[in-house]
């Protein structure tokens, strides 16, 4: 019972901790089709903007103003750079990606330094909410339930509510005739890319005092945010969301089993002393994610809830 | 049938033609390599030389699935680790065996059994995802990738945990008269398989499969159309990317005789989509072109400034961005005009533009040494060619915006001269 | 009449709730050229990715040369001698002409998927390849790369592709669709060239290369064959009129009378 | 409303348009007529920017050659391409809804009143529209782009690829869509079409216009016919 | 002339600061030994060669740092590329002779190095992981309140050597704690450990051992702060760059480490000078690799004591060498190239001399926190095999 509580708790706020990593890449993949390896870059921005401005101000100050920097900085981003290599195909705009996450990194480590910055949570946020089986939950863990909920429902409205969804998808393929219709293609993207980092900067700001904040926290993000993203389905907001919280329920059960495959397949005389036998369940937790992706992208190219192929 | 032949003949390309294109190339490349070790290269180029040959083959074995096929892949350096690794344990059979098969395989042959194990596990992972393309084929191969890098840290009795295996070059029969054991004979070694390597995957580009992997990257729907499955298409493709990148492995697990799972991360996989796209992935040269440059790159602009990784993603960006076709478009390119009469024009933009970008290059660095320099707050100053630039220094801010200026303005200024020609 | 080339047992074919094709019998004769015609949405390019193997059938048969075909994949048709040319052109836009072609005739002179010989030594190849640029009339520009053709000859190459493999039988759909006049009479007297001794399937709008063209002609609307018949059986039929024709039939009597 | 004055345009080094100059008045019906790859389409694209136009095009008295195709777009000129360019993984009600240009204002036409007039459309209404059938393609883009309410509109070739009878309808479609009070220029090769609607004809020949008059007046000049255009 | 170091260690990328600050300690270590005369009156040069944590890319710059003339070779940062370089060096010896280079490894803990894997011109300054666990147990046996520990480790040879290591040595000192989880994740991809540390708390561990190094560590200790666990997690790599700063007053309580020496404690003038010029210097970091000023100092005595440069010299004169440190004495095992030093066992608290990160927290010595060298020492398999 206590596993299954614990599991099911800790697997919720690890699901919408992986939505709010991954949400502004949702945006920026299923709308525009980039695959922006720089994604985390500006999640790591974020963090540092964040730590910045909070020093000058305070934190709720920070939580506001920061992913705003980001995100003008994503639309500079994208207004002369990205939109250059638009042309080029998605292989270019990725590789571009790719420089520029180099180049975010490096330029974070001339500005604040090579190691990690002391980044706290604030006072406010930081008193255990409340207390089960012994283990306290902290106010911040809840506080960010509620910012990935937010998430949720602003990239919702974004996406379903204007109509800035369709125009994005249809400008990919045909720009021109979009043009043709009367709506203003390059500052759509300009937008969306913008959008996209802000909420990967929002990302930041929570993300980088409830982790760490330091050079080397974009890198450590991984491609975790790409398997959520892609097993949810592209041009699904929904799909991204039930992904996130899949692998985070899925990843946070795994780790409370402790059973080894030699348990599991004993049957097929797999040895609990053999090399492949002794691998516990718990330890290949992290490992799922990216089982699932490549099993689902097998079975369903569009992935859960994708509407069209990834 | 008579205007049939005549027809036939005005459409091949002159048996000089052919020759000038196809056999010229491979000759020169072959000379080059031979000519390479007369100037008496020290041992840090030839272990430099050495890793470009492996990193060559690599390239165009990932662009046989990029370029030609179409396929985006990133996890390609899972079959370098896969057959290097296989190697690496021949080379400790061929060390512990005495008498039995292994004792008589040469290590020379290497390359071969890297091949195999690379046909081998692309055969494998192959079959479930070639069936898909595009973008999900990228991230199955992005899945694969983290998984094989995991079990490499879990499966100690193939990968050797963290630090890898390790084995011995100068074990096993001599082929050749070659020991590998000082680097110049491994840098034979390697030659030699680099000019197999890319002399095959050359010949493959003109084989039947060859060709309908470039239809099957145009238009798969297509292919059907004329008696093809794409998917089969792109699993053939697929199983010999994956040999010649295994191959290449084997090159690796003779000069550098261990491999780490590292080797199979997804570091590595990165770094050769970056080589080939650099290089050119629309040119059969361009990944050759691609992996010399970033090959030298990683492993030497580091000793010139901690900035290194800054100018790199720099580097990316502007290629991607002004140089699309990479490398071998901008030396193609230029051939053309040359062809065309067009000598004196060509040479002059290109020489105002290589101004420009120089200018803007001085800038760019004196911003980011003087910027590195500061933050380290180690109080070390910038002092290129006996200058000293400290940040407050007004000569400084000079040349951190004057040359940017009038470089930005020079480059614009060809580029629109050359529109408007 | 022998056993037809092709013969389509009461074929149907849905998307979803909506039915397109709702039972198509169709038998063609060795060496017939056939002509559909019907309106726009009728369901002729969805026959067509029936018959190809492009989409699966809901039910009903198909039979090229007394096999079933329905239920097998593309590539197997195709190399069972059925080739198909597209409405909209689907060439390798970044291959040139000569190898577009190349490709289109590598399986039927048996060098499936060989990866141990070199294209530019196959005989065979090159001279069937130069055959076909000479038969279409893109020799001069067969080493253009595909995509910087005209439009009118990307849908010569598109035809030359679907003759390249020497399949027993022949459908294209619309090969004149955007042509001028001119081009039009050149993509006919090619058409019919290459058709020569084959059988032909073919879609059009115009009524010109439908008329001069077919030996007979069947009318789909709706997913149903209204009528099928010599063209002069067509022309006059009421209901074809009423359908398809319209006010333009008289138009084709004066023309052609 | 519109006019063209010394319009030139060129692919890179081909020059493809020598001059183009012409008029059309409110509420007029344009028909712009001339053998296949005179420049027809290059003018139309020219005026809408996809081309970069060089010489002056007024549009409502403004100066629109240079100004980016979604601002043409805003002034009230709406253009249906060659090439049709639907947006193939949406539905047929969202390719219509994309060519709403403000939401927030009620148009002259209602996606209702489209799919009306259009039952083929209404029975595909939720497809994706990649799959519909080429003539369905082409009365989706003319729907499509009169969602705009655009105040003249350029039609470039409707009617390729359609049965005879649909081209009748598609005739049909634009007289009305004149009678509502929107001014065409229709890009057309068959002369009865273009005769039927026109109020007035332009003939292009190597990148100019060299003939302009009425249908009447056109008829009767076998001499332009025989010289610009194939019979 | 000069006597040519070459420091191969990343210095750039995600890893480059730490690379950084073993650098920057070799390099105020080769200072002072020039500042004082230099070696055999030759100055110490001590060269940096990115070798961006990559085994292979070390090879290069190994060669290259070879074909500069550097006979001594400085590593620390990866038992894989530890590894790499001494395969190589051996190799590199043995086909070179005449030339031969040694290899100062200063952080690289995997046991084997000095084990089965032992070589001559490989020489270890700091206490490899057995040594270091066994100094985590000696301490554990003097806390009675310990009854049931956790371990938890990246799952890979290190992580599983941790906990191997662990076991044994607990059983052997302390037979009556229970062992209530051995737990193993992969290596650098866990986002959240709150699931790990729930199972913790489940447990009821009183104490934590764990080799996790990078974030892992960080992450781990993070979560275990943020749930309320206020029990010892015993680390090896507690003290790395930025740990502290990162895990804030957390880490108060939770953190502990093991190490060969901490700023705080009691030294004498000389050493709080050499503390202070290293901060003022390098504001980055903190004086934390003391065992980069053991390495140099003791190659100059040894130097001096073969009365050459010659790696093969001072080699030989290394073995055995005993050096008195600011922490202790230190001895060059001979047997086995092992550095046997005392160890200290610290944990993060507020009111201390020297804070770290630059922040005001820093490392204070616990009660009993002192293992002497004896007590650390572990034994060896080494078969050495040496010149002539
Ligand atoms: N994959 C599909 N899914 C759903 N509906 C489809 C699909 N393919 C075709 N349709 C529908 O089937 C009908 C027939 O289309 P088809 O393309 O066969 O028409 P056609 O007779 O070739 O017309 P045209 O002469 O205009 O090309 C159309 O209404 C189209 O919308
Ligand atoms: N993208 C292009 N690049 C180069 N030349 C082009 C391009 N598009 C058109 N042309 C050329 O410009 C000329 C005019 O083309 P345009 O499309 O305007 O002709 P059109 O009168 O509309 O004929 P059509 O009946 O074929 O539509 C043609 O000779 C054509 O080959
Ligand atoms: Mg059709
Ligand atoms: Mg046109």
């Amino acid at each position: 019972m206590e596993t299954i509580v614990f599991s099911l708790l800790n697997g919720i706020i690890y699901g919408l901790l992986l939505f709010m990593l991954s949400s502004g890449l949702t945006l920026i993949f299923s709308m525009m089709g980039v695959l922006n390896f720089a994604h985390a870059s500006f999640y790591m921005l974020g963090a540092y903007f964040a730590y910045t401005v909070m020093g000058a101000t305070n934190y709720w100050v920070a939580l506001i103003l920061a992913p705003i920097i980001v995100g003008v900085v994503g639309m500079g981003v994208e207004r002369w750079g990205l939109r250059r290599v638009h042309a080029n195909g998605h292989v270019a705009e990725l590789l571009f990606t790719f420089g520029l996450a180099y180049l975010i990194d490096e330029i974070v480590k001339i500005v604040w330094g090579r190691t990690s910055v002391n980044y706290q949570v604030p006072d406010a946020l930081n008193f255990p909410l409340f207390t089960i089986y012994n283990a306290q939950y902290s106010a911040y863990r809840i506080f960010i339930l509620f910012v990935a909920i937010f998430m949720l429902c602003a990239l919702w409205y974004l996406l379903k509510k204007t109509r800035a969804g369709l125009i994005i998808q249809a400008a990919l393929t045909h720009p021109h005739m979009v043009g043709h219709l009367g709506h203003n293609v390059p500052a759509i993207f300009m937008g969306v890319f913008g959008a996209g980092c802000a909420l990967a900067g929002l990302a930041g700001v929570i993300g980088g005092n409830y982790f760490i904040t330091d050079p080397a926290m974009a890198v450590q993000m991984g491609p975790i945010v790409f398997v959520v993203v892609v097993v949810g389905g592209l041009g699904s907001l929904e799909g991204a969301f039930v992904a996130a919280m899949l692998i985070g329920l899925l990843q946070t059960f795994a780790i409370s089993i402790n059973a080894s495959f030699a348990d599991i397949f004993g049957f097929l005389g797999l040895s609990p002393t053999s090399e492949f036998g002794s691998i516990t369940i718990a330890s290949m937790a992290p490992m799922l994610p990216f089982l699932l992706l490549v099993l689902i992208l097998i079975v369903r190219p569009t992935g859960l809830m994708g509407d069209r192929e990834v | 049938m008579t205007d049939m032949t005549t027809d036939y003949a005005a459409l091949e390309p002159s048996r000089s033609e052919k020759f000038r294109q196809r056999i010229l190339p491979l000759i020169l490349f072959a000379l080059l390599l031979v000519v390479i070790p007369f100037f008496g290269p020290s041992r840090t180029t030839l272990t430099l030389l050495n890793h470009m040959g492996i990193n060559i083959v690599f390239a165009l074995a990932f662009n046989m699935l990029l370029g030609r096929a179409g396929l985006l892949t990133f996890g390609h350096a899972v079959y370098v680790g896969l057959g290097g690794y296989f190697c690496v344990h021949i080379l400790n059979w061929i060390d512990a065996s005495d008498g039995g098969f292994w004792s008589s395989v040469p290590v020379f042959s290497m390359p071969i059994w890297g091949f195999a194990m690379g046909a081998l596990a692309g055969a494998v992972i192959g079959w479930p995802s070639c069936k898909r393309s595009g973008t999900p084929f990228a991230m199955i191969s992005l899945g694969v990738a983290e998984l094989m890098a995991a079990f490499a840290y879990m499966f100690d009795s193939f990968f050797g945990g963290e630090m890898g295996i390790s084995g011995d070059r100068m074990s096993g029969p001599e082929f050749l008269g070659l020991s590998l054991g000082p680097l110049d004979e491994v840098y034979w070694f390697i030659a030699f398989w680099t000019f197999v390597g890319v002399a095959l995957m050359f010949a493959f580009t003109r084989t039947p499969l060859g060709k309908l992997s470039e239809a099957t990257r145009d238009n798969p729907e297509r292919v059907q159309f004329i008696g093809f499955n794409p998917t089969r298409v792109r699993y053939l493709v697929f199983i010999f990317s994956g040999a010649f990148a295994g191959m290449s492995g084997g090159m690796a697990a003779v000069q550098d005789e261990i491999f780490t799972p590292e080797s199979l991360s997804l570091i590595p996989s990165g770094a050769v989509l970056i080589a080939a796209y650099i290089g050119g992935i629309r040119y059969f040269t361009g990944p050759i072109m691609g992996a010399i440059v970033l090959t030298y790159m990683q492993s030497n602009l580091s000793d010139y400034s901690a900035g290194w990784l800054l100018y790199l993603g720099l580097l990316f960006i502007c290629v991607v961005m002004f140089v699309p076709n990479g490398i071998a478009g901008m030396v193609y390119g230029g051939y053309d005009a040359v062809r065309k009469g067009k000598t004196a024009e060509v040479l002059g933009q290109f020489a105002l533009r290589a101004l420009g970008v120089a200018l803007m290059a001085v800038s760019v660095i004196v911003i980011v040494e003087v910027a590195f320099r500061y933050s380290e707050g180690y109080g070390e100053v910038f002092e290129p060619f006996g200058l000293s630039l400290p940040p407050e220094s007004v000569l400084t801010w000079i040349l951190a915006v004057v040359p940017l200026a009038a470089g930005i303005w020079l480059t614009r200024h060809v580029t629109r001269k050359a529109e408007e020609v | 009449m022998n056993t037809p080339v092709l013969k389509l047992t009461d074929v149907q074919k849905s998307f979803g709730p909506a039915k397109i094709i709702q039972g198509v019998d169709l038998e063609i004769a060795k060496g017939e050229r056939h002509a559909i015609i019907g309106p726009n949405g009728a369901g002729k390019s969805t026959l067509f990715n029936l018959v190809s193997g492009l989409y699966s059938l809901s039910s009903g048969s198909v039979e090229l040369n007394g096999q079933v075909i329905s239920g097998k994949k593309p590539f197997e048709i195709n190399r069972m001698g059925l080739s198909r040319s597209f409405q909209v052109s689907n060439i390798f836009s970044n291959m040139s002409v000569r190898e577009n072609v190349r490709c289109g005739v590598l399986w039927s002179l048996g060098y499936g998927y060989s990866f141990w010989r070199n294209v530019g030594n196959l005989k065979e190849v090159q001279e069937k390849t130069a055959h076909i640029l000479n038969e279409v009339g893109l020799l001069d520009k067969a080493n253009l790369p595909a995509s910087l053709l005209p439009y009118a000859d990307q849908r010569t190459l598109e035809i030359a592709i679907t003759i390249a493999g020497g399949a027993e039988v022949i459908m294209l759909d619309e090969p004149t669709a955007g042509m001028s006049h001119s081009e039009t009479d050149r993509a006919v007297a090619l058409i019919e060239k290459a058709a020569k001794g084959k059988t032909l399937l073919i879609v059009e709008h115009d009524m010109g290369v439908v008329f001069g063209l077919a030996d007979r002609i069947s009318v789909l609307v709706y997913g149903e064959i209204i009528a099928t018949g010599k063209p002069s059986e067509i022309r006059g039929d009421p209901r074809v009129r009423e359908a398809y024709l319209g006010e333009e039939a008289d138009h084709f009597e004066g023309a052609t009378a | 409303m519109l006019s063209v004055t010394d319009l030139h345009a060129y692919y890179g080094k081909s020059h493809v348009l020598n001059g183009v100059n012409m008029e059309i008045m409110p509420g007029e019906v344009i028909a712009l007529l001339g053998r296949n790859g005179v420049g027809r389409s290059t003018t139309a694209k020219a005026i809408m920017g996809e081309v970069a136009p060089v010489g002056s095009v007024k549009f409502k008295g403004q100066e629109i050659a240079g100004l980016p195709n979604h601002k043409i777009a805003r002034l009230g000129l709406g253009y249906v391409p060659e090439n049709r360019d639907i947006f193939p993984t949406m539905s047929v009600r969202q390719n219509l809804m994309l060519g709403i240009k403000d939401m927030r204002k009620q148009g002259k036409w209602t996606i209702e009143q489209m799919l009306d007039m259009f039952p083929n459309l209404r029975s595909r209404a939720d497809n994706m529209a990649g799959v519909l059938s080429g003539g369905e393609k082409q009365m989706l883009t003319m729907c499509r782009t009169l969602m705009g309410d655009p105040d003249l509109i350029i039609i470039d070739e409707p009617t390729e690829g359609l049965a005879p009878k649909i081209v009748q309808q598609v005739g049909d479609m634009i007289a009305e869509i004149a009678r509502a009070g929107v001014s065409i220029l229709l890009v057309e090769q068959k002369l009865s079409i273009a005769l039927r609607i026109a109020n007035r004809v332009y003939v292009m020949g190597h990148g100019e216009i060299v003939y302009g008059g009425t249908p009447e007046e056109f008829k009767t000049r076998d001499d332009v016919r025989k010289e610009w255009l194939e019979v | 002339d000069t006597v040519k170091f070459a420091f191969i260690d990343p210095l750039s990328g995600p890893m480059g600061s730490s690379g950084d600050a073993g650098f920057t300690s070799f390099k105020l270590a080769a200072e002072h030994i020039n500042a004082a005369g230099g070696v055999n009156g030759d100055q110490i040069e001590v060269v940096g060669y990115d070798n961006k944590v990559s085994p292979k890319e070390s090879l290069v710059q190994l060669q290259k740092a070879i074909d500069s003339g550097a006979r001594y070779i400085l590593q620390g940062n990866g038992s894989s590329v530890a590894a790499a370089i001494i395969d190589a060096v051996n190799k590199h010896n043995a086909r070179n002779p005449g030339e031969e280079v040694v290899y100062f490894n200063y952080a690289a803990v995997t046991p084997a190095f000095t084990n089965e894997a032992c070589s001559f011109w490989h020489f270890r300054f700091d206490a490899h992981a057995d040594m270091k666990m066994n100094a985590i147990t000696d301490w554990i046996k003097s806390r009675d309140d310990i009854k049931k520990v956790y371990l938890i480790g990246q799952d890979y040879v290190f992580g599983e050597a941790v906990a191997a290591a662990a076991l044994e040595q607990l059983s052997e000192k302390r037979p009556d704690i229970e062992i209530v989880g051995n737990e193993l994740h992969p290596l650098a991809k866990v986002k959240d450990f709150t699931p790990y540390i729930q199972k913790i708390i489940s447990s009821g561990a009183d104490a934590v051992i764990t080799g996790n190094w990078g974030s892992d560590m960080t992450l781990l200790v993070k979560a275990a702060a943020d749930s309320g666990l206020k029990i010892p997690f015993l680390t090896f790599y507690g003290g790395s760059l930025g740990a502290v700063a990162a895990l804030g007053e957390g880490s108060i309580g939770t953190l502990y480490q093991v190490t060969e020496g901490i700023t705080n404690l009691e030294a004498s003038d000389d050493q709080y000078a050499l503390i202070e010029e290293y901060k003022d210097r390098f504001p980055d970091y903190d004086y934390y690799y003391h065992r980069a000023f053991v390495t140099m100092n003791m190659f100059d005595m040894a130097a001096e004591k073969a009365g050459s440069n010659d790696p093969i010299a001072v080699a030989k004169a290394l073995e055995g060498l005993t050096y008195d440190g600011a922490y202790g004495t230190v001895t060059m095992r001979a047997e086995d190239h092992q550095a046997q030093q005392p160890l200290y066992i610290s944990t993060v608290s507020k009111d201390v001399k020297y804070g770290v990160d630059n922040i005001d927290l820093g490392w204070a010595l616990v009660d009993n926190g002192t293992i002497p060298a004896t007590a650390a020492e572990a034994p060896t398999t080494c078969k050495m095999e040496r010149p002539e």
